[in-house]
Formats: structure tokens, C-alpha cells, sequence
């Protein structure tokens, strides 16, 4: 039986800052037995426990798309022990991966339809994996039109951003960049998700929306999406919970009778509506 | 071999510390037992940090700061006296014996006092035997 | 204990009814007579299910910091309980004005699991609240004997038998924090356990990291712990942690000349110091 | 076939079973009666009503070592704790207990993934359940159906009658264990009768009994009702009622290091705890001590029935027996039920 606490070795291969404030960074790590690389099958939407020994794990959403061989990316803000530990790191420290775990974004709903993916700050990160994973190549043709809205803050707390500047080249996907407040060097758009939203008003038929960024964020925004017609079960979100096991069983991210780890961290809203208002 | 103590040492920063540095500058001899840290002042030591050292393995504590009226903060090290004397009595009730924790004043100028007062805490220490009663075993026998 | 319960109702209603306080801290029946429970009574209608009986051991200063500050409560207070209320209005957790004191002297109350009665080695021999505004019986007389003769045997012993002894007791505790959760003085949030930076104590239970998160206790309730004993009351494990708590308390007293929890103008004197304390106390 | 010893020769039977495995047995020490690894077969005693916990410490220690690490220069050494798979033997249970262990097993064994510490020690366990004689005011196991003599789950059921152990084995483990037991005499058919008495006698044991059928379903339904801030109004948000209870299964990951060497343990946690959900963000999904007690209840008494189909809860009455406040859960669950239905009512 394999021990499902056993974290499998990964090295820091880069590190990317590109946010102005030093809080949030990109890692991207590769496993170090080739084994582990081909036992890591992952769709967009789930995540990983970052294990780093002497401080401990800590969830983080996967950033890269299953269609990036050879890596894993994690965009991860500073916050607590372990992601403070981690934002210490050098390149070629060797830490540890346990995953993939948790349910995916609804890939096999999506299929066929139209896909507004909303996103604000560094929540970006499952929804930019999701937006890789739906451009790459081949599966760009089992989705309908697919639009992107993502705001930050300031230009300079924008994540991707030289991605962002490929989506909005491509002719097959909508892509709106905006910030709540731009600088002198900036020349897109200003206003927030919510108002950007209102503006593209994307049709809600045969439509989903995809939804993560902070809660003000969210509660702005749904109201938006259920004007224009959107039901709850075609938005979809992503929780964050306290987690330990990531499995199910250590009780933590237990929201009514649902477990956040292994039932999510993607649920509609229509799922929501059902679980306590605990999250 | 001789049991060779471990012994931590925390001292003020404007008093102590600088009566340390000046025991070394002047070239006074005294024992390597003693791994001194420094705070800006006795005040600033939570007692959780003595019982921590002990935990860790520390066969003594010695503390020293400013003396009583000459506090850099002015009053740092009277709160800090009433504070370490608690902390001795819960050592003491709890088994550690009196010896391995000392407090004690030293001045800038008392360079001599201090390496007096570490050679002393150290022979005392000594006779003392190693600390093993809080100290941490978890793990580490492996 | 009936007139004492007869009384604690009248005064629950009239204050309730007055609307001079939202709330009276007393006691109604658990699952049997002989475990009481904690009760806010917060409407007349809620006055008659007000108990008060041997069993009711329990600190109710516990929950006085849980109110909003300005929020008038009224609470039934035995001995130790007055005092730990003293030592919370000296800490500015509650002031005095939103408080009515419903004194209860009483001694032989009895702790309903094990059986025992409490002050025969807790509550420090306080019979009689030290404030109160209402007193429900007559003061009874003061008992003549130490509080703290009940440390002499520890106390006795040499360094070695008595961490043998602590090293047994504190080994067993399995970190419910029921003894931090009972104690009406601990109310500092997050406790310094719960940390995660620095860490303080590690989470699995241990000799080392229980030590450290017990003594740091007693340290941190040096000079304040009134012994009303409803740590040791509340552990699982039976651990006797009024024994630390008293002699910590013993030592504060004979160093520094002051009783925990007894006057509400009083400083206490882990936030104080007197220029002339001696250097005598460091030995 | 029932075996037999008398109870002065308890320590016989314990070191023959310590010869067998790892054994977890009642041992009598300052706070009560309690599970231990056992390691002194006269410190082992049957003279008591319940243990103080559960007997879940046989296969989810309090702490479990998972890892054992070394830091390195360039990360760490790390190599996994292989999960026990030693033969062990769980004696003196009682029978609300034993069947606490099933309810635990829907967990660690169900739902996907499985906890191979948990699983590994339940395979290799053989368990030696002990009927009660007496019944306890708090306790309500028989709320669940469960009986005072009760031996679903275990592979040996043991009742003292007059001084004297019985034994009868109810599983192929428990006859392989008790054939191989040396120092137990065969039963007379006397011993037989006796044994079945004992356990006639004990099945007409009666604990308070609490409504159960339709409390999964009502629950959710008072979930915003001030019903949780006057009940949780007494607690203390302590662990005690967590910690004692035998199907408690929260847990936390840490790891603890001194110096360069340390341990990824997983240690029980309590959701009455506060930072039990509490984000590092600072963001705490339940703040309030009427949310974490009324977390508790739903996930013995819904969230678990939705997830695996069982209560989780015995009605072993520890939680209520422990309690610093007297708070009983036994209680809570009647309350509800009769909030739930007037209210139900009141919605017509």
C-alpha cells in the first residue's frame, strides 16, 4: 500500500517574481524520480500539498496545465510558516509534493460550451491553468468561444503577464486585463472585475462562468453574472480551507457534509447553496 | 573526560553584553561553557526562553543585565528582577535545581566581574552534573 | 444551599425585571441534579431554572470577558470567584460598573466527578467574597488554617522527588487545554500554545513540550491565580495543577507582599516592581 | 467453546497475551482506568466501569510518526514511517467501544484513499471485548443498538461472572488467539450456562435512550437557530470531549524538529479548538464557540450519517462524563430533535 502522507521529492527549478510586491511567487518545480512524474496525473482545478520538512504543508493550487510536460508550476503568496519558508528558498532546494489532490474545474461540462473565466489577483493561479490547458493545442476545439476576464489591484500585481500579453494576440480567445487603479505607465484598462464584467456582458447561453479571486471580489461579481442570465449551476468557484491530510480524512476542511479537499476545492454555486455558510 | 557544561548566557545589550566584550577586549580569561545571546534589555527575556534552553539541552542559565537604578530603559531590569526571581521558583518546584539558573547585574565596566561570574556559574554547573531532566530526547534517538 | 438558590432567584428577577443588567451568571441543572451547568439566565422567565447547590464548583468569572465591553451582567460569585473578578477589573478585562456581584459565602462544595471537597485543597480558604454588591447569606467565619499547607509535602521533598512527581503528572496530560479553557484568567487570545511563529511547544503531547506549555502557564498566572481550582477540576487526567498554581502563588505573596485578586485598586505585581525589591528574591 | 480463568489470575492470561503481540489493555493510573501499551502485567486491571478514553489510541495514537527527517544543506533526508504490522491485541473493551472501530473504519478506510496506519493495525488486531454488568447514568449506547453485551465486531467476548473470566470467541482470529492462550481452563457445561446468563442478564440492561431515527435529516434544518448559541452559551472550547471520545478522528500535521533531526507527526486536533479552521490569512471560517459545538454535533449526528451511512457517536457518555461544564451531548441531540420538529411545525 502506498503511504498516501509521503511526500514525493521535487526540486526548485525557478523561481519567478513578477509582482512588485515580494509576496507572491511562482515556483516551478520537477520531480525527481521519473516515476512520480508519470504517477502525477492532474487536471486544472486541483492542488497539491507543498511539503517542506522542519516547517511543514501547506495546499497550493496547481498554476501549470497538464499539457506543460516536465514541470508543475505554484504561484504562492506569503502567508504563514510554510509559505514563508518557501518564499526563502533558492533555486535547487529539493522539497516535497503530495497530490494530486481534489476534484478538477468541470472539464467534461465545459465541453461544447462557451467559458468566461473571471479572475482577480493572485486567485488567478487554477483558472490560468485551466485557460492554458483549454488554448493548448488540440483542446481548443472542444470549447466554444472563450473569454477571460482578470484584474489586479495594480499593473504591478498582475500574475502571467507575459501570458496574458499572448491571450490578448491570440483571435481565439476574448481576453480583458484590467486594474482597479493603473499608473503613468499603463495603457489598458482601468475599473473593477465586477464593472469589466457589466461592460463584456458575456451571453449566458450555452455559457459557464468560472469564478476565483478574493471574496469582495465575488460578492460584486455574482450579481453581475445572475443579471445576465447565468444559473448557479453554470458558475463555478474554487474554496480555500485550512487542510492538513488533503485526503478526507483528517476532518479539517469539513464543511457540512462535504470535505473541501477531496469534494472540491471546484464546487457550483448551486453546490454551495447546499453547504453551510461555513467557509 | 570531565563533564563539560553547556551553559546559556542572555545579556542586556547596554550593561551585560558590553561588560562581556569588554572582558574580551582586555583579554581576561574565562570558560568557553557559556554561549551568550543578547537582548536590548533583561526585560525583553520571556521566561519561556529559559525553559526552552533547559529543554534543549542547556546544563545552566546564566542571565545578566544592568544593575538595579541604571537600567538603559530606566526600569526594564526591576521588572525583569521580579519576573526571573518567578521564573527560578517555578524551576525550582519543578526539580531543576537552584544552581543552574542565576541572575545577576554587571556593568559595562565590569569586564573582570564578568569573567569572574561565568567562571563561577560554571564550576557551580559543573558540580551540578548534567541537566537531564527537561532535556529533549524526541526524535533524536534515532 | 436552598436559601442561597431561593435568594440568587429573587435577585435574578428583580435585576432582570428592572432590565438593570441583560444577563445573570448562575447555574441550572445538567443531566442530573449533581452536575450543574453554567447558565446565563437573560429574561425573568429564565429565573426559576437558576440552581445553586454543592455541585456548583464552577469559576463563572470564566465568562464574564465573553460579554461585550459596557454590557451589564450580573453574577453569582462564591469566594475565589470574587476574586478572580477582582483580578480581571485590575487587568481591565471588565470594570467594576457593568458588573453586580451576587456574594456567596459557602465553603464544602464538592466536585461532583471525583467527589471531594474542593476546599480542602483549592479555592485559597476564601469562604467569603471579597467584593460583592449583593451578599445572598451571612459571611461565614474565616477558616484559620494555611491555604497553602497542602504544599508541604512537595514542598519537602528534595529537587529529584519532586520532578519525579511533576515529571509523572505532567506526562500524562493530553493537551484538551481544558485546565487554560476552565481558567477565568487565561483569556489571551491566541494563547501563546496555539503560536505557530514562534512555535512555543510542539502539538503532540510530550514530557518536553508539555512542560513547556505547563510551566509557561503557571508562570503566566503568577501573581493572579486566585486557586479557585477549576483547572485541576476540569483535567481529564487528573493532574494536580493547583499544587504549581498555589506554590507560585505562595512565592509571589512572600516576595512581593501582595494576595492575588483581593483589592481592585491593587496593582498586580507581575506588571509592577518596587525599586526597593531585594536582589535576595534572585537566589 | 467458552474458556474460563478466575479473575485473580488475570496476570496469567496478560502475559500470555503480551506473548502474542503488542497488547492494549485497561490499566488503572491517576486519572482512572485507561488504555495503555501495556508492560507490566500487574498493572492491568477488569475493576472498572469504562476507561477514561477510547480505545482509539490501539490504532490512531494521540501522535503517529509518518516521517522521520534530517535537514540537509539542500532540503532533507526524509524516509517514511512503514505503518505498524505487528500482531497486536486490544483487551477489556467495552462493547460501545468495539463498535466505535467500525464507525472509524468508514473513515480511514472508505472514501478513496486509505490511511494504511489505521487500516494496518485494525487487520493485525485481535479484539477481546468485556460486557458490561452495570449500566451508567450518562451513558446511551443502547440508543444505537447497541447491547451491554453486545459482540458485533469482536473476535473475543469476555464477562466476568462471580470471580471468574469467560471467554467465547466469536471469529476465527478470536478462536486461533484463544486456542493458542495457555492457563485458560476448558469451561464445564455449567461455565457454558453461566456465560449465556451472563449475557441474557446483561442484554435486559437498559441505558437512557435518545431518538435517533430522524436526526441526520433534521439537524441541517436548525442550523441558523439561536438553539446552538444557548446551548454552547456553557462551553469552554476545550479538547476534553474530543480527546476522551472514541470516534473522534480530526487530526493535524506537524512537524517537529530539534536541531537538524525531526518528525512529520500526525497528533489529534479538536474542532473546539479555535485555530482549528483557522486560515493563515488570518481568516477563521468559525470564530464563535456556538459554531464549533455546533459543528461537532452535526458531524457525529449528520454531516457522518450523509458521508457513511452510520452515526458517529456510541453513547459511550464519556464526552458528558468529562465535560468540566457538564455538558451532555445525549442532551443536545434530544433538544434539537424536539427544536427541529416544533419548528417544522410552526413552518405549516
Amino acid at each position: 500500500m502506498k503511504n498516501p502522507y509521503m511526500p514525493m521529492p521535487v526540486t526548485i527549478e525557478t523561481i519567478i517574481t513578477e509582482v512588485d510586491t515580494d509576496d507572491i511567487k511562482t515556483f516551478r518545480v520537477v520531480f525527481d524520480r521519473e516515476e512520480d512524474a508519470v504517477a502525477f496525473q492532474y487536471l486544472p482545478g486541483q492542488f497539491a500539498e507543498m511539503s517542506l520538512y522542519g516547517t511543514g504543508e501547506s495546499p497550493i493550487g496547481i498554476a501549470s496545465s497538464p499539457t506543460d510536460e516536465g514541470y508543475l508550476e505554484f504561484t504562492v503568496q506569503k502567508a504563514g510558516m510554510v509559505t514563508s519558508e518557501l518564499h526563502g528558498s533558492d533555486e535547487g532546494r529539493t522539497i516535497g509534493i503530495r497530490g494530486p489532490l481534489g476534484n478538477t474545474w468541470p472539464l467534461e461540462y465545459l465541453k461544447g460550451k462557451n467559458v468566461v473565466v473571471v479572475g482577480g489577483g493572485f486567485a488567478f493561479t487554477t483558472l490560468r491553468s485551466l485557460t492554458r490547458y483549454m488554448l493548448d493545442g488540440g483542446n481548443r476545439q472542444r470549447f466554444e468561444n472563450i473569454t477571460v476576464i482578470y484584474g489586479a489591484r495594480t499593473p504591478g500585481l498582475l500574475i502571467y503577464k507575459d501570458e496574458l500579453a499572448a491571450w490578448e494576440k491570440r483571435d481565439d480567445v476574448e481576453t480583458y486585463i484590467t486594474v482597479d487603479q493603473g499608473d503613468e505607465n499603463w495603457q489598458g484598462r482601468e475599473g473593477f472585475v465586477p464593472t469589466i464584467c457589466t461592460e463584456v456582458a458575456p451571453s449566458s447561453n450555452n455559457t459557464v462562468a468560472v469564478i476565483c479571486g478574493p471574496p469582495i471580489m465575488i460578492r460584486f461579481t455574482l450579481p453581475v453574472f445572475f443579471d445576465l442570465g447565468f444559473s448557479k449551476e453554470n458558475i463555478y468557484t474554487s474554496l480555500e480551507m485550512r487542510m492538513k491530510c488533503g485526503f478526507g480524512k483528517c476532518g479539517r476542511c469539513n464543511v457540512g457534509s462535504k470535505y473541501v479537499c477531496k469534494d472540491g476545492p471546484v464546487f457550483s454555486l448551486a453546490e454551495l447553496d447546499a453547504l453551510t455558510p461555513e467557509y | 573526560m570531565a563533564f563539560d557544561p553547556t551553559i546559556l548566557g542572555i545579556a542586556c545589550n547596554w550593561c551585560t553584553y558590553t561588560g562581556a566584550d569588554l572582558a574580551g577586549t582586555t583579554r581576561i580569561q574565562y570558560p568557553h561553557n557559556v554561549r551568550v545571546a543578547r537582548v536590548m534589555c533583561s526585560s525583553r527575556i520571556n521566561p519561556a526562553f529559559i525553559f526552552r534552553a533547559f529543554e534543549l539541552g542547556a546544563d545552566g542559565v546564566l542571565v545578566g543585565g544592568c544593575h538595579p537604578g541604571d537600567c538603559h530603559y530606566s526600569t526594564g531590569n526591576l521588572y525583569a528582577r521580579r519576573r526571573l526571581a518567578v521564573t527560578k521558583k517555578i524551576l525550582d518546584f519543578a526539580g531543576i535545581e537552584p544552581g543552574r539558573f542565576k541572575v545577576t547585574w554587571i556593568s559595562a565596566s565590569e569586564g573582570h566581574i564578568f569573567a569572574e561570574t561565568v567562571k563561577a556559574f560554571t564550576e557551580e554547573v559543573r558540580s551540578l552534573g548534567p541537566q537531564t531532566k527537561f532535556a529533549v530526547t524526541k526524535g533524536n534517538d534515532q | 444551599m436552598k436559601g442561597i438558590e431561593k435568594r440568587l432567584r429573587e435577585e435574578a428577577k428583580k435585576l432582570l425585571e428592572t432590565g438593570s443588567v441583560s444577563a445573570v451568571l448562575a447555574f441550572r441543572d445538567g443531566y442530573d441534579g449533581d452536575h450543574p451547568v453554567p447558565f446565563a439566565a437573560r429574561d425573568v422567565s429564565d429565573a426559576d431554572a437558576i440552581v445553586f447547590n454543592e455541585y456548583c464548583t464552577h469559576n463563572l468569572a470564566r465568562y464574564v470577558t465573553e460579554y461585550e465591553p459596557g454590557t451589564k451582567i450580573a453574577i453569582a460569585a462564591k469566594g475565589a470567584d470574587s476574586r478572580a473578578l477582582v483580578v480581571l477589573i485590575q487587568e481591565e478585562k471588565v470594570k467594576r460598573d457593568d458588573l453586580v456581584i451576587l456574594g456567596i459565602p459557602c465553603s464544602g462544595m464538592k466536585d461532583a466527578r471525583r467527589g471531594t471537597v474542593i476546599d480542602e485543597a483549592t479555592t485559597g480558604n476564601t469562604v467569603n467574597p471579597v467584593i460583592h454588591d449583593i451578599m445572598l447569606a451571612d459571611q461565614l467565619p474565616e477558616p484559620d488554617t494555611s491555604p497553602y499547607s497542602v504544599l508541604t509535602d512537595l514542598e519537602s521533598r528534595g529537587h529529584d522527588a519532586r520532578w519525579k512527581f511533576w515529571r509523572k503528572e505532567l506526562s500524562r496530560c493530553i493537551r484538551c487545554y481544558a485546565c487554560r479553557n476552565a481558567c477565568p484568567l487565561c483569556y489571551c487570545d491566541p494563547c501563546f500554545v496555539d503560536q505557530t511563529e514562534p512555535r512555543w511547544a510542539d502539538k503532540s503531547p510530550s514530557l518536553e513540550s508539555n512542560l513547556m506549555f505547563h510551566l509557561t502557564r503557571f508562570y503566566h498566572l503568577a501573581g493572579r491565580c486566585v486557586d479557585c481550582g477549576d483547572c485541576s477540576r476540569a483535567c481529564p487526567m487528573n493532574i494536580p495543577l493547583y499544587l504549581f498554581h498555589k506554590k507560585v502563588a505562595k512565592e509571589c505573596e512572600e516576595m512581593f507582599g501582595q494576595t492575588a485578586g483581593m483589592d481592585p485598586e491593587e496593582t498586580p505585581v507581575m506588571v509592577d516592581f518596587k525599586v526597593e525589591d531585594s536582589d535576595e528574591i534572585l537566589l | 467453546m467458552v474458556k474460563k480463568i478466575e479473575h485473580d489470575r488475570i496476570q496469567e492470561i496478560i502475559a500470555a497475551l503480551m506473548e502474542k503481540g503488542i497488547l492494549y489493555a485497561p490499566v488503572e493510573d491517576e486519572e482512572g482506568v485507561n488504555f495503555h501499551l501495556v508492560d507490566d502485567p500487574a498493572r492491568v486491571t477488569l475493576d472498572f466501569y469504562n476507561t477514561v478514553q477510547g480505545p482509539k489510541c490501539a490504532f490512531f495514537p494521540q501522535t503517529e510518526e509518518l516521517i522521520r527527517y534530517r535537514m540537509t544543506h539542500e532540503g532533507a533526508d526524509a524516509a517514511e514511517v512503514e505503518p505498524d504490522e505487528s500482531p497486536q491485541v486490544l483487551f477489556g473493551v467495552r462493547p460501545c467501544d468495539v463498535r466505535s472501530l467500525a464507525i472509524m473504519d468508514e473513515l480511514f478506510c472508505g472514501g478513496g484513499i486509505v490511511d494504511p496506519y489505521w487500516k494496518n493495525r485494525r487487520d493485525n488486531t485481535t479484539i477481546i471485548a468485556y460486557a458490561f454488568d452495570t449500566v451508567d447514568t450518562v451513558d446511551f449506547y443502547g440508543s444505537f443498538g447497541i447491547g451491554a453485551a453486545d459482540d458485533t465486531g469482536a473476535d473475543i467476548l469476555m464477562v466476568k461472572v462471580d470471580g471468574d473470566l469467560l471467554l467465547d470467541a466469536r471469529t476465527e482470529k478470536g478462536t486461533a488467539l484463544l486456542a493458542a492462550l495457555d492457563g485458560l481452563d476448558e469451561a464445564a457445561a455449567e461455565d457454558e450456562k453461566r456465560f449465556a446468563a451472563a449475557v441474557e442478564g446483561a442484554g435486559a440492561l437498559e441505558t437512557r435512550r435518545i431518538d435517533t431515527d430522524c436526526v441526520a435529516r433534521d439537524l441541517p434544518g436548525i442550523f441558523d437557530s439561536e438553539f446552538w448559541q444557548t446551548e454552547a452559551a456553557p462551553c469552554l472550547n476545550c479538547g476534553v470531549c474530543t480527546f476522551v471520545c472514541p470516534t473522534c478522528h480530526c487530526f493535524d500535521i506537524t512537524d517537529e524538529t530539534l536541531f537538524s533531526k525531526g518528525r512529520r507527526v500526525k497528533t489529534w486536533d479538536s474542532c473546539m479548538f479555535t485555530d482549528f479552521t483557522l486560515h493563515a490569512s488570518g481568516h477563521n471560517p468559525r470564530t464563535k464557540k456556538h459554531q464549533r459545538l455546533r459543528q461537532r454535533v452535526n458531524h457525529k449526528f449528520s454531516y457522518y450519517v450523509t458521508n457513511c451511512d452510520v452515526i458517529s457517536c456510541v453513547g459511550c457518555g464519556r464526552c458528558t462524563r468529562f465535560c468540566p461544564v457538564n455538558i451532555d451531548i445525549a442532551g443536545i441531540v434530544e433538544r434539537a430533535r424536539k427544536r427541529a420538529s416544533s419548528q417544522q411545525i410552526n413552518n405549516q
